[in-house]
This record gives C-alpha cells, structure tokens and sequence, in this order.
C-alpha cells in the first residue's frame, strides 16, 4: 500500500539514524486495543452532575424575556446557569494571540445569531433529569431577518449577524473588509492573455463527526483548584481561553487531556469547557457537559463552506500569466478561527506554481449558521479543490495532457512565490512524475526530464514584478470596492522584513545536527529590494466618501515598523481586543 | 428517583449496580461499574463504539435496557485479553496499525469477535458486513478489515 | 416523574396495559424507544417489556407464514425457511443493530427507514393488531401504514403472510448511498408469481418513496398477466410513479428519488440489481 | 444503462504549521536514576501519532533505544507550554522543541559519562542501544544506565533538558499581502479512477495512486495511516459529506451517522502511495507532517475524474449523483472524454 522512493534526493538526507525512519509501534496502541486508553469522559467521580443546554429554535432572535423558575424547580435539578453568571460572557479564541475581537458569547445576552446557539445551561443529578428540566426553559424570542449567503451578506443592507461586526465581514489591518494579495499587473496581464478563463467553485461545510463527541468533566481540586479533563486539541488554548471566560488565573486550572477520541480541528473550539468549570465554581460537584451526537452534527462547529471565484490569464502554449482568485469564507455567526484562514489561504495563492501576476481577494463573511472553525487543511483545502479543478479545465482549454500541464507550470527551486518571498525544497514536478509512473499515465520524455532543482528563479521567476497597488473595499466604505488602483509599487519592493531565525533553546551538544532554520533569501538584485514606506492611506472612513472613480487623497504615511519575535498579532493585522 | 438494582456477569465475574429504571447498560457500565471500555458516541444506536456481546452476540449498549441484562453476561473489550495474553484479534489490530485515535476500537474489536466466533474464517465481504454498523473516522477501514482477516487467519492456525 | 419500566408476561397483558395507560410504550427492540429516551424526547410515562415466548415465535415452515412481532432482523437471518427474506434483512444496520431490531418495530419505522416493512407490503402481509384483552385481529398491512399517520392503536403481536410459491418469485433491491449499509434512497420489493410464464397477481412495494412504505399500483397493472420482458419492463417504469410522494431528505432530493426510481424498478425486474 | 469509467488527477502542496509562525511549543526532558527517560509535553494525541513521533525524535536526539523513552503528555501540572495539535504543526514544531530539549538532556549525560571514563565529552558518542563510548574506541565504554546513577548519586548533575521551538511571527502586509509564511511545504499528485453510472449519476471510485512529498517520513507506518484515513476523508468531502446537504438553505441538516454520509467499509478504494522524503531545513530531521493535507488532492482528482468519465463538471461540492444526473440531462447525455493511460 505504501512504499518509499529512497532514489530521489537521496543526496539531501543522512538515511543512517537509529529510531527515525522505522515503523515503530505507536506508544499508544496498547491501550487502544485493550480498551484502557483514558478520554476524557472515561473518569470516575462521586456525585457526578450533568449539564444541557438550552439551544435557540431560531436562525436569528432577539431574545425578549427567559424564565428559568419551572426548570429551576424540576427534580433532580441542582443549578440553573445564564448568561449573566458567565464572569467574561464575551470572547474570540484568536484574542490569546490578541487577533480579532471579542464577539461570542458562552451564553446568548440579548440576541441569538444562529439555530442551535446556547441561552441557557441546566446542570441536574442525571442526563435525563436535566433533559426533563431543559424543557421547562422558557424563551420568548422576536424573530429577525436572516442571511445564509455569503455575497448576500456583504451587501449593504443585509441583516446585521454579528454587531461587533456591523459590515458582516472582519475587519483586515482595521483598514479593509477582505485579505489582499498583489503581484505583478493581473489586469494588465489578462489582456495580453490568449485566454481568459474565469470559473466560480462552491465547497460545502463539513462536519468533523468524531467518533467522540466534544465534552468536558470538571470537578473541584484540594487547593481551591479546578481539574479539567479535556478533549481539546490545544490544552494550553483551552485553559487560556477558560481561565479569561471565568476571570480566573491560569494556575487555578489543572487540565488533563491529550488522549483524544479525534479531532479534525473541531476541537479547539473549548465550547463545553468554561461552562463544565463555571458549573463545578458554583455547585461545589463534579459537572459533565458532553454534546450528544445530534448537538455535535448539527451545533458543534463545522468546516466553514467556501466560495472561490478563479480567473486564469492562459497563453495558447499552456502557460498561465495571470491568476486573480477572489473568495469568501463562511464564517456563520462568531468569528471562531476563520480570520486566520484567509490569511493562510491568501499565502497558498495561486497554488504550488509559478504564475508572474498575481492577485487575491479574500473575504471573511458572517452569516447566520453555526459558526465554523479549523479543519483539517483549513484554508487550503477548498482552494486546492477549486485550483485543481480550474487546472483540469486549462489544460482541456489548451488540448494539453493534465500532467503535461502541471509541470509545465510547476514551481521550482528559486522561484519568487506570490507572497513575495522566494521558493525552496520544493518537490511537486517529482511527485507529478511518480505519480504518473505508478498510474501508468503516459508523460513526454521532456516532462519526465523536468526536475524541480532546475531552472527555478531564473530571470523574471526569481523576481518580485512592478505591482499596482488599491485601496479598495475599505471598511464601511462599500462604494471603494471597485477604486481604482492608486500606486505603483516598483519591481523588488519588500516592506516585510525576513523573518528572523526560531528560537531554539537547548544548549551544550550539538550532535544531532540542531534543525537549520528557515531561510527567506531575498529577490536577487535585479531592483536592490527595499523596505519601502507603505502606500498612501485613503482617508478614514469617517471623513466624506470621495466619489467613486476619484483617487482618494494622500495621508502622511506611518513609517514602518520594525520587527521583532516578540511582535503581537495586534501589531499584524490591527485588530487589537477593545 | 428510586434507584433499581440489576445483576450480571460482566467479563466473567458477577456485578452488581443500582440503575434508574429506563436507564441503558451503555450508562450503567461506565458510571455505575467505572467500565469505560465500551465509549459514547452517539446514543443513537449509529456508531457502533458501545458494542458488547450479551450472551455471545453482539449489541449496543446504548439501545439496551439495563434492568433487561438481569442474569446475563456482558462482555466488552476489557475481557477480551486472557489475562496478560492479548486476544488475537488485539495483536492483529496493532499489528496492522489498525487504530489512530482508538475511540472505535473496543466497539470495533467486539464486532469482529462476534464474527470470528460465529465464522472463523471469514471472506472479505464477510468482514466489511460485520463492521458495517461501526463508524472509524481515522483509519478509512483498509486497516481494520486488514487486521480482522489477519486475525482470522491467526486464529485458524490455532485449530490447525 | 421520570420513566419507569413494566413487564408484562403474556400479550394480553400487554395490551390491556396499552388500552389502559396512554403513556405507556412499548419496548420492543429498542432501537426507536430507547433512542428516544437518550434524547430526551421521551421523558417520561412508562415503558412495556414484553417477556411472553409467543412474542418471539416463528412458525415459518407452512404456507402460512407467522412472525411475532418481537421476532429480530437476526433471528429471521437465521432462519432458513426465510432464505427469500435474507437480502431485506441484512439490508438494516449492522449486526448489533439486527440483533435488537424487531418486525414489530420495523411496521413503525419511518421514511427512509423500514425496509422490512416494505418487503412485507408485497408479500400482503397481514398485521396482527391485539387492542385490549380481546383478541388479536388481522389487519392488512397497507391498511394499518394508512392508519400509522393518524397513529395506531393497541398492540402488534406478530404478522402473517402466505409464503412466495417460488423463492425467485420475490425480489428485494435497495439503493443506499453507503455500502454496504446506509439509509434508503429508495428500496424495492416486488412478489412477482408467475403462472404459465405470465405474471399474476403482482405485488410491487416501494420504501422511502412516500411517508410509509406504498404499493406500486402503476407498475403491478403493467406487469399483471404479462410474460416479464422488455416491452413489459418498459410499461412497469413508465407506470413507476403512480401513487408516490417521496421527500426531500438529507439523503436525497425529491426531484432525484423520481427521477431514478423507474431505472432502479427497470434493474430490479430485469435482474440487473445490485 | 452504461458506466463510464474516467480518470482525474491534481497536484498540491501544503504549508506545515501555522501559516505565520509566532506559535511556540515547549518539551521537558528528565532521566530516571537508571536511564530511562521521560519527556512531558502538552501536545495532543487526536490519533495523528504525536505521542509515538515525539518518542521516536527523543530517543533518536539522545542516542537510546526507544524503549527507554516514554511521551507523557498532556497535563498542564506537569507539561510546558504548547500551542496545541492543528495546522500540521505537531510533528514540525513539537519534534523540535523535542530536539533541543533531548539535546541539552544528552549534553549533561555525555558530561557525566565523560567523567566516569575521565575523557573529553566532545570525544563520545552513543550508539544507540545504551551504551556510550569513546568515538573509535568501543571498548571505553559505561553504559546509559551507570551513567545515570553516577550522575544521580555521584555527581549530583540533572540529566534533563528543556526546549523551546517558535518561529518569530511575521507581519502581513495590508496592500500586497506580503509575509513569512511557513517555510516547509509538502507536496503531493493524485490520481482517482472512478465509474459513473449515467442513468442514476452514482460516481464509485475505483482506486487512487498517489505520489507524497513530506520531508523524512518520521515513522511510515504512521505516515500510512495519515496518508490512508486521509485519502478516505478526500473521497467522503468530495462524494458524501455535509451537515448542509442544499447549502446555503440551512434545512435538512443530519442529525446522526445514518444521515450524515461518509463511504461505508465497502466503499473504499484500492489506494497505492509512494512517500519521496526530501528533508525540510528547519524539519525535525527533515520531517514535514502528513496530518492535514492527506485528503486535499483527493477533492480535485475525483471531481476532475468525474468529467473525464462522462463529460460533466461539478464545481459545486459535494458531487452527489444528483448533481452528477443533472449534468448528464443538461448534456443531452454522457459526454466521455479520452481515456489516460491506466
């Protein structure tokens, strides 16, 4: 099923270690296979509780009134838990690392944003005596207008989701309602295209569907702590987030998990955490939240569905000269993680080739679904669907064999990437040639000959091109969309300064040889690359909006900061927490 | 809620557990007798990680009353090893790397006991029916159905 | 007031029970109750256990076919009287699931469930239905799905039917997405006797296609005193739709369950079924 | 009725670990008194293997069997800070932070064997199943063990180490997008041979071949799990799954595993991959991290395998046999295209 190809770049590795490279049983598998591998919910405690939660029957409600004295009543029933009892009841995981704004709640306040949102948490002596009680809840919702399209959402006028942000998309650099991504002149390049071929892909969401679905058990420590059993898939994450939802320090919190019942990324959420800790605070009981199947289906967050609109600029001889991609991420109702993933998407553009212009478009968009999160190749995997496809169709465009196609587009060694910093250790041209070998799928001896250490970077590929810069789809300001570009930036500008090498402590001996550490070699000095100073500002969105078609006034430009490894998110994307 | 008592032979050795009347054997196992071999995956009788053997065949816990086991044997994948002695099937599962996250494998290990004990040698399509009902959302099953047919053939020199 | 349980230890108890307390269920396999019970939609009243032998009895020998309600998908797999009936048991869940799943429970399952029930359409069964301590009466099974939407009364003790004259005369051909097992995009059951090489008498059902399991009137008059042929199929799958009201599921569209119904009824009568 | 077999491919690369870097992992590395290690992380183990390539990447970096190594991992009294277990970014960031930790554990060890043979520490080495000696002179050995008591009970030195591995985070620029993205990539090419039914658009893969590009394949084994489950997930996303089966229209959501889809024990494919290993630079030996991107060429190869089959685009995922009819109808019929070597 598996085999290893030791013939190629065979010169790149010392194949002469002891442990790595063997097929080693996993530590893990004992217990797998004898039924004693712990997850979190395989824990005894005396006087175990259950918690449910009141979920919203609507896609959007404001909630007018919430009576919790019949459940409150019901048998079995121990506490009843609201959105007021919740110390921090606002919260966006990425504020950790200080990236984007607080903007969901444990528990909904005055308004639900999607079906199956949390009000109300019931914690009883038995699962079925909260179920029983659950149903005592009474909410009285007036129900709002809905939006469940992406490109509907972005319209003005749409229903308001989510109102930390008003526009329903997040907000880049506190400057522009999407991710940019410029290199080279696409348009221009369009133009001089044989042929333009411009395709919309939709891919759906999907559901983590672990076989163990998320929970927590929480119970009170001696010393006034908190264990936590945990399913997370960041432990520190989740005890971070925990500790600042309750306003308790980090030490407070003992979490104990890393045997998890799969994950996919639809883990990292730490949904059921603060509440199964809040409950154990004010019950003084071990409390259990665990979703069942038809929560984690239908409420446990997805992989965000996307919309990816691909234009190729494609010459007869089967080059591409120009890929603009503009696309939208299906955030639901709650930012969660998706703000991250545009930008992960927007350094994967335009795919594992050389392409000299290039140029995206990304959006983040709230709509009133359950809001979605990482999932295994978020950010990628969606645009790998729709570049691929887009691919197939380019080559069936120029009567060109698929693979032909791809090598001949392939990156290499060398390359300048569309994020401006140059390829290495690339290896796709060989993995095409393998796999066509093994397929029995029919190359040219001159694809067969095509290497990816060769003929990288040379000319025009290794360099950074002359690229217009816009201002367009500033935040508020919908009739920017479509501006005008407002500056040329000349061939080589860099404004990013190189990262600067991992810290890597662990000292004394160096055998075996430390990892090296990643290298950015600059564009060769074709134009000496220059930190520049950034681009004109348009004005704020306060100030008047100029007519369309008219190029904004210059603002005195900030000077660039300097870099360091310290540097917050806030300080990359300007979305510090208010 | 008054409490309901029930009694069974679990893995050989004779339980007992107070449990609330409609409460299921899925629940009683792990909270009331701390056996946590058989998981909760959906309660919904679609997953296949609570499967035991009640009196040789195959059920799910979650579906299953517990006052309805009074007198029976249970048995789940904590009783699968002799002793120290792994089942063959546990050897050919970790042979054939045959879990990842492992939150399937009890259940899918009482699936292909309850096939070996009824068909010792099994044909492929034999094996994929046994497991139909158990969901893996790590390994894409070739693995499992791989290390099922391993064991079968294991077992099969046994006899010989 | 949380659930509670009874037995009862012959049928005529458990039907007087039935008549007597409206929030009494019965608990047959298990594979609908308790799943509901999981859930929290049932709550609370009571549920029945029946523990009566006669539940669980198989007379499968005779003409006359007779399967206790509490009769399990596995135990007519077991049973090689029933060989005709094989295909359409192993057609539901898993193992475990068979083991727990009843006739009785089927006769309740709904759309896209209760292949079972679909195959027990066509071969006329009758539904024994016992409501308080008389005794139990014979009711049509299309008659007693026809009643199921405005819900039913009394206990189901067990179903009859005349066993096919030839086993090659029933056919059963169910299309799911996933394999081997997976919830109908439709499934097929079709008794087709056969007198001097021309069809009389079929009877053709059809699961997921409408609320509850239906008959195929169209089709069965398309076939009936036919010799199966192509001209025949042909008439059959033009006839397909006649009297189905399929849903939008998340399994399947409306619009593509007709649309495939009358290939799939075409594969089944030319043999060409998976 | 007709089925028409067709065969797609894609090729992709996948960044390992978190897009723009500034996502620390930490390890902590301690011996018993008889030179058994144990090294406390707060990594997951999701079923990905982080428990067993940490171990191996331990027991490699300090030159023992892998036997004397055990991961505990994750808890938070005991375990050091780390990120978490997503973005492929286990096997890249924790291996290294492994690395330094085992590096700095070894030094000490090496230190106190250096004492105990009253040689230079720069002159030995270990070979791997215990024992240490002097470069070229096996015979002047002591082994893991008395090594450890000596340090422990003699020398009073703590045979421990500590790591850390971050990548400095990178600013984003807001006009080109312009950034220090991850600096590994992996790289793959997929093939997908299926068969189309044109009168009821059901699409059956047939089987996948595929090529991996992902630095040095740590433990294969594990890597054929990632790369199997994997390719399994990639027929599911691309044929059956969704909790939105008519997206953007919220209705009709499963509620359970017989309504959410996903290819059941018999649907899967035959599937052949070859691993090529073209080490990473700032990989823990070389390693990159199969975890995430295993299903991606799976979605494009199937889809593109589709059209080659019966001539009929689905950009809209998934490809259900609905979709596939509709497109058969909306062509007057399959429309199947040139067949590709196989």
């Amino acid at each position: 099923m598996l085999d290893i190809r030791k013939d190629f770049f065979a010169n790149e590795r010392d194949d002469n270690l002891n442990v790595i490279g063997k097929g080693i049983q996993r530590q893990d598998m004992p217990g797998h296979v004898t039924g004693r591998s712990r997850y979190f919910d395989d824990h005894a405690f005396e006087g175990l509780l259950h918690l449910k939660v009141v979920r919203s029957p609507h896609h959007h409600a404001r909630i007018r009134s919430i009576d919790v004295g019949a459940a409150e009543r019901a048998p079995g029933v121990k506490r009843i838990l609201r959105a007021a009892d919740v110390p921090v009841n606002k919260n966006t995981l990425l504020s950790l690392i200080n990236f984007g704004k607080d903007d969901e709640p444990s528990l909904a306040v005055d308004k639900v944003r999607y079906k199956g949102e949390p009000v109300v948490a019931v914690i009883a002596e038995s699962e079925a005596a909260a179920m029983a009680a659950r149903k005592l809840v009474r909410v009285d919702y007036d129900v709002l207008p809905a939006v469940f399209d992406v490109e509907e959402a972005l319209k003005p006028g749409a229903p308001v989701v989510n109102e930390t942000y008003p526009h329903n998309y997040f907000e880049y650099h506190e400057k522009f309602d999407h991710q940019k991504l410029r290199f080279g002149d696409t348009e221009k390049a369009f133009g001089a295209a044989d042929l333009v071929i411009e395709e919309r892909y939709q891919t759906s969401p999907i559901e983590h569907a672990p076989t163990e679905t998320n929970g927590t058990i929480a119970a009170p420590e001696q010393e006034n702590r908190f264990v936590v059993h945990s399913c997370a898939q960041g432990l520190f994450f989740s005890l971070g987030t925990a500790a600042k939802i309750l306003d308790l320090d980090s030490n407070r919190l003992h979490f104990i998990g890393g045997t998890v019942g799969g994950g996919f990324g639809g883990k990292v959420d730490s949904l059921t955490e603060p509440l199964a800790i809040l409950g154990a605070m004010l019950t003084g009981r071990p409390v259990r939240y665990v979703l069942d199947r038809e929560e984690e289906m239908l409420y446990g967050s997805p992989r965000g569905a996307e919309r990816v609109y691909v234009k190729d600029g494609l010459m007869r001889d089967g080059r591409i000269i120009a890929r603009h991609i503009r696309s939208y991420f299906d955030a639901g109702a709650y930012t969660r993680l998706s703000s991250y993933a545009a930008v992960k998407c927007t350094a994967h553009v335009p795919g594992p080739y050389w392409v000299p212009n290039v140029s995206s478009d990304i959006y983040v968009a709230y709509t009133n679904r359950c809001p979605s999160t990482a999932m295994r190749g978020f950010g990628i995997t969606a645009a790998d669907f729709a570049l691929e496809v887009q691919m197939d169709k380019l080559a069936h465009a120029v009567n060109m064999d698929p693979m032909e196609f791809r090598i001949l587009n392939a990156y290499r060694d060398g390359d300048m990437k569309a994020h401006r910093r140059v390829a290495k250790n690339t290896a796709l041209i060989e993995c095409v040639q393998v796999a066509a070998e093994k397929a029995r799928w029919p190359l040219s001896d001159n694809a067969r000959r095509q290497s990816s250490l060769e003929g990288g970077g040379q000319g025009e590929r290794g360099q950074i091109p002359a690229t217009p810069i816009d201002q367009r789809g500033q935040i508020g300001r919908p009739e920017t969309r479509n501006a005008p570009a407002t500056q040329m930036l000349p061939a080589g500008t860099m404004r990013i300064p190189l990262t600067k090498q991992p810290e890597l402590e662990g000292s004394r001996d160096a055998r075996p040889a430390a990892p090296n550490v990643p290298r950015y070699e600059p564009a060769r000095p074709m134009a000496q690359p220059a930190v520049q100073a950034p681009a004109p500002l348009a004005p704020p969105p306060t100030a008047p909006p100029s007519p369309p078609g008219a190029a904004p006034p210059a603002a005195p430009a900030p000077a660039a900061q300097p870099q360091h490894g310290a540097m917050r998110f806030s300080s990359v994307f300007g979305t510090r927490r208010r | 809620m008054a409490k309901i008592p029930v009694q069974f032979r679990l893995n050989g050795s004779d339980r007992a557990a107070f449990t609330d009347a409609a409460e299921n054997l899925l629940t009683t196992l792990r909270r009331g007798l701390n056996e946590f071999a058989p998981k909760y995956g959906c309660g919904q009788g679609t997953c296949g990680v609570c499967t035991v053997l009640i009196d040789g065949e195959p059920q799910l816990a979650c579906l299953t009353l517990a006052v309805a086991c009074e007198g029976r044997h249970v048995e789940t994948a904590s009783g699968l090893a002799d002793g120290p002695n792994l089942h063959a099937l546990q050897v050919a599962f970790m042979d054939n790397f045959a879990a990842q996250c492992g939150f399937c494998t009890p259940g899918m290990l009482m699936a292909a006991r309850a096939l070996l004990d009824r068909n010792p040698s099994p044909s492929r399509e034999d094996v994929i029916e046994a497991i139909a009902g158990n969901i893996c959302r790590c390994t894409g099953y070739e693995p499992i159905i791989r290390a099922i047919l391993a064991a079968a053939g294991a077992h099969g020199q046994k006899r010989a | 007031m949380p659930l509670d349980v009874r037995v009862a230890s012959s049928m005529a108890e458990a039907a007087g029970i039935l008549a007597s307390d409206q929030r009494t269920k019965l608990l047959s396999g298990g594979t609908l109750v308790m799943r509901d019970v999981n859930e929290g939609r049932l709550l609370d009243g009571t549920l029945l256990r029946i523990t009566d032998p006669a539940f669980r009895q198989m007379n499968t020998s005779g003409a006359r076919v007779e399967l206790g309600a509490g009769v399990t998908l596995a135990m007519v797999l077991n049973n090689r009287d029933l060989a005709y009936l094989h295909a359409v048991a192993r057609a539901v869940g898993g193992p475990a699931i068979r083991q727990m799943a009843t006739i009785g429970g089927n006769l309740f399952a709904t759309t896209p469930y209760g292949d079972f029930a679909v195959a027990l359409l066509a071969l006329d069964a009758q539904v024994m239905v016992q409501s308080g301590y008389s005794s139990a009466r014979a009711i049509a099974l299309e008659e007693f799905l026809n009643a199921r939407e405005r819900g039913i009364s009394g206990l189901v003790t067990g179903v009859q039917f005349a066993r096919p004259q030839h086993a090659a005369d029933f056919r059963f051909y169910k299309v799911s997405r996933v394999k081997p097992k997976g919830l109908s995009v439709m499934s097929i059951a079709a008794h087709l006797p056969n007198a001097g090489g021309r069809i009389s008498q079929a009877r053709i059902a059809y699961g997921a296609m409408a609320p509850t399991p239906v008959r195929a009137r169209g089709a069965e008059r398309a076939l009936e005193g036919k010799t199966l042929d192509a001209t025949a199929i042909q008439a059959a799958k033009a006839a397909a739709l006649e009297g189905t009201r399929p849903a939008t599921d998340a399994i399947a569209t409306e619009w593509y369950r007709r649309e495939v119904l009358p290939v799939h009824l075409g594969r089944l009568l030319s043999a060409e079924g998976r | 009725m007709a089925r028409h077999r067709g065969r797609g491919m894609a090729s992709v690369n996948y960044p390992i670990g978190m897009n723009l870097g500034g996502d620390p992992s930490q390890a902590l590395i301690h011996s018993n008194p008889d030179g058994k290690f144990t090294v406390a992380l707060s990594a997951i183990d999701l079923g990905q293997g982080m428990k067993q390539v940490t171990r191996q990447v331990a027991a490699e970096t300090l030159g023992v069997p892998i036997e004397d190594v055990y991961v505990d991992t994750a808890d938070s009294d005991t375990g050091p800070h780390d990120m978490g277990s997503f973005a492929s970014r286990g096997t890249h960031r924790m291996g290294n932070a492994v690395i330094a930790a085992a590096r700095e554990a070894r030094g000490v060890l090496l230190e106190a064997a250096a004492e105990e043979l009253e040689v230079n520490a720069a002159d030995l080495v270990t070979d791997g199943r215990g024992n240490i000696h002097v470069r070229g002179a096996p015979s002047r050995s002591i082994t893991v063990r008395a090594t450890a008591q000596a340090a422990q009970f003699k020398q009073g030195k703590t045979i421990a180490g500590r790591g850390i591995f971050l990548i400095p985070l990178s600013a984003v620029d807001p006009e080109t997008g312009e950034m220090n993205p991850n600096t590994a990539f992996a790289h793959a090419c997929l093939v997908a041979d299926v068969e189309v039914d044109d009168e009821t658009g059901e699409v059956t893969v047939l089987d996948m071949t595929s090529a991996y590009e992902l630095g040095r394949a740590l433990n294969p084994k594990m890597v054929e799990q990632q790369l199997v489950g994997g390719a399994w997930m990639g027929q599911s996303h691309v044929l059956f799954e969704t909790p939105e089966p008519y997206y953007p229209n919220p209705d009709h959501g499963p509620r359970d595993f017989n309504e959410y889809l996903m290819p059941g024990p018999g649907d899967i494919a035959p599937y052949s991959v070859s691993v090529l290993e073209r080490p990473a630079p700032d990989g823990p030996f070389g390693g990159k991290g199969p975890g995430e991107m295993c299903a991606n060429p799976v979605l494009p190869a199937v889809a593109n395998a589709v059209f080659n089959a019966v001539g009929v685009r689905v950009d809209e995922l998934p490809i259900t046999p609905e979709k596939v009819l509709r497109g058969i109808r909306a062509n007057g019929g399959a429309r199947p295209q040139a067949r590709r070597g196989g």
